[in-house]
């Protein structure tokens, strides 16, 4: 198949996907065509729109490939769509900061951290889908440990959990404690 | 100087040190706590004097802030033995390990929310495609996903506009939407027999209801067709002159 | 403002809206631009994306503009598509419950809640059977009433409205919403 021929495909299949196309579901879908091959004719339409300066990106989110507006035309999108997107308060942001970094952690960990209650927060975050119960922890009430979801990857533009940045001196700064619970609960899920 | 605290909203008592450590120009890792603390009970007096309310989470600091300055006053007795280990251990370093921490995930936080988040600086579509081969139906959704998307929704409007009519049971609007079906079969519906063919006191009450509501809305309308005849619920008719100018119903 | 830029905007707009786009509804948006320079950098819009053999192409359906992807393509996309019945949009979601919770209400009713305009949700709605317009409100302009139906119920297994949980109990409810939400997104990747 002509390379042409092949990102057309490609942009038509990014353009009705309901979500982030992974390499894999594309693979399965062109299939006949190298995975190399795929690669190479994705990241050539993602240097063209971006070269255009086009209005539609493609971008690599939650461990797959969509399409995005640009952001320069986002104030006329907004517009066009009407409706305020809910704001995200500090509080809301440090807890899943807190959380990203951290998972799996329990409401307790953060509270620590945080050094306030978190309860409303917490209630936000899973009804916006950005965290999840991953599993409860072994200790007396059996708390809830969070994570987060591909929602969270997808909000913030990540690929993966591994591009977000490090955070300073982390490892050294961690407290024993944290780190042996991490591991007791890595023995057990 | 605590006349010009800035009433910035905290968001606990680790923020409101990290505030007074930036505003003072000094080190997190070396704090003059005599002066922190003063101004931190200094913020929480204003706080309360202007009815904020103080959450117990700045009290407890405001304990532990004391409890440091009144450890930094003690001579270090008798270090000799003991070393660093326990007496000479910087009474600080405690409260310095837990607001580097927390510094560390505002910054991140901060991060995070310079980056491009979706739908406030980029969009992905949001019509289902309009070119599937046939009008197929929609992947399962739980009864929980339409609740939360009916709470996403209540969420944004004005708290006065949210009528206590959400937490109502569905019931009556279930009722509505059958009764006006009924209508449209039937253009006129005798209330007894209506009533007659209920079998709870519930069922009653909800038709009742259901049957107000409409006729608030202006959907039906109840009338005697003569003084003291029986009553009769039927469509509410279009106003004088309005028919003409919409077009026919589908289906 | 520039043709390449306007062209740029176009392009988002086009891409993000959920039925076609009358020349009315984007010269709304795009303020302060002619309507002839509008369709002028809409026919090049749509003469590039057919020159590069994209594979989105710009058509003028009867409601206005709307992208849609290259017909030649149309193999690969049913093939992404097939079988997996797409999932249900926010903005659909969030109607279809408004109009679940809230029935029999019109589409104005609707909009007042969402702050947005329904028309392209309500279409879809319609068309997949999901509502129906029960009657008619006597009130100017006799708007239609809109209940839902029997495949509402089915979609949500359902055996009746009053199944229909209360923000209330949900509230009740919420770490077992937890475990189910898990569950959903598990078994979804």
């Amino acid at each position: 198949m002509e390379r042409e021929e092949l990102k057309s495909i490609l942009e038509s299949l990014l353009f009705v996907a309901d979500g982030p196309l992974t390499l894999q579901r594309i693979s399965d879908v062109v299939d006949g065509v190298e995975r190399s091959e795929l690669r190479a004719a994705l990241e050539e339409l993602q240097s063209e729109l971006e070269r255009r300066a086009a209005g539609i990106r493609l971008m690599e989110v939650a461990g797959g490939y969509q399409m995005r507006t640009a952001k320069r035309n986002a104030e006329w999108v907004k517009k066009l769509l009407g409706g305020r997107p809910p704001r995200m308060s500090r509080a809301t942001l440090e807890t899943l900061a807190i959380i990203a970094y951290r998972q799996p952690i329990t409401k307790a960990e953060i509270e620590t951290i945080r050094g306030v209650d978190v309860d409303g927060v917490i209630g936000t975050l899973l009804e916006r889908n950005l965290i999840r119960a991953v599993a409860r922890k072994e200790v007396p009430g059996r708390p809830f440990l969070y994570g987060t979801t591909q929602e969270f990857l997808q909000l913030f533009n990540l690929k993966d959990l591994s591009q977000l940045p490090t955070l300073k001196e982390m490892e050294e700064l961690a407290p024993p404690v944290v780190e042996s619970e991490q591991a007791r609960l890595e023995g057990e899920d | 100087m605590t006349t010009r605290v800035q009433l910035e909203i905290f968001e606990g008592p680790l923020d409101l040190l990290l505030h007074l450590i930036k505003k003072n120009e000094v080190s997190v890792t070396d704090i003059p706590i005599a002066t922190i603390t003063e101004q931190y009970l200094a913020t929480l007096e204003l706080m309360q004097s202007l009815n904020l309310d103080v959450a117990g989470e700045f009290l407890v600091m405001a304990a532990t802030l004391i409890h440091i300055k009144s450890r930094m006053l003690l001579p270090v007795a008798g270090a000799d033995d003991e070393e660093e280990e326990e007496a000479g251990a910087d009474p600080r370093a405690e409260l310095v390990r837990r607001l580097l921490e927390y510094q560390r995930f505002k910054e991140a936080a901060e991060q995070l929310e310079q980056r491009e988040v979706l739908e406030r600086d980029v969009f992905v579509r949001c019509a289902a495609s309009t070119e599937r081969p046939e009008p197929a139906g929609f992947r399962e959704v739980s009864v929980f996903e339409l609740l939360t998307a009916l709470r996403r929704v209540l969420e944004r409007l004005p708290k006065n506009a949210v009528h206590e009519v959400t937490l109502e049971r569905i019931t009556v609007r279930e009722k509505m939407t059958l009764l006006l079906d009924m209508l449209r079969s039937t253009p006129q519906v005798i209330f007894d027999a209506l009533f007659a063919k209920l079998k709870t006191r519930m069922e009653v009450v909800v038709t009742f209801l259901a049957m107000l509501e409409l006729v608030k809305m202006r959907a039906i309308r109840i009338f005697q067709d003569r003084p003291g005849g029986s009553i009769l619920i039927e469509r509410a008719k279009a106003p004088e002159g309005a028919a003409s100018l919409v077009p026919a119903e589908p289906d």
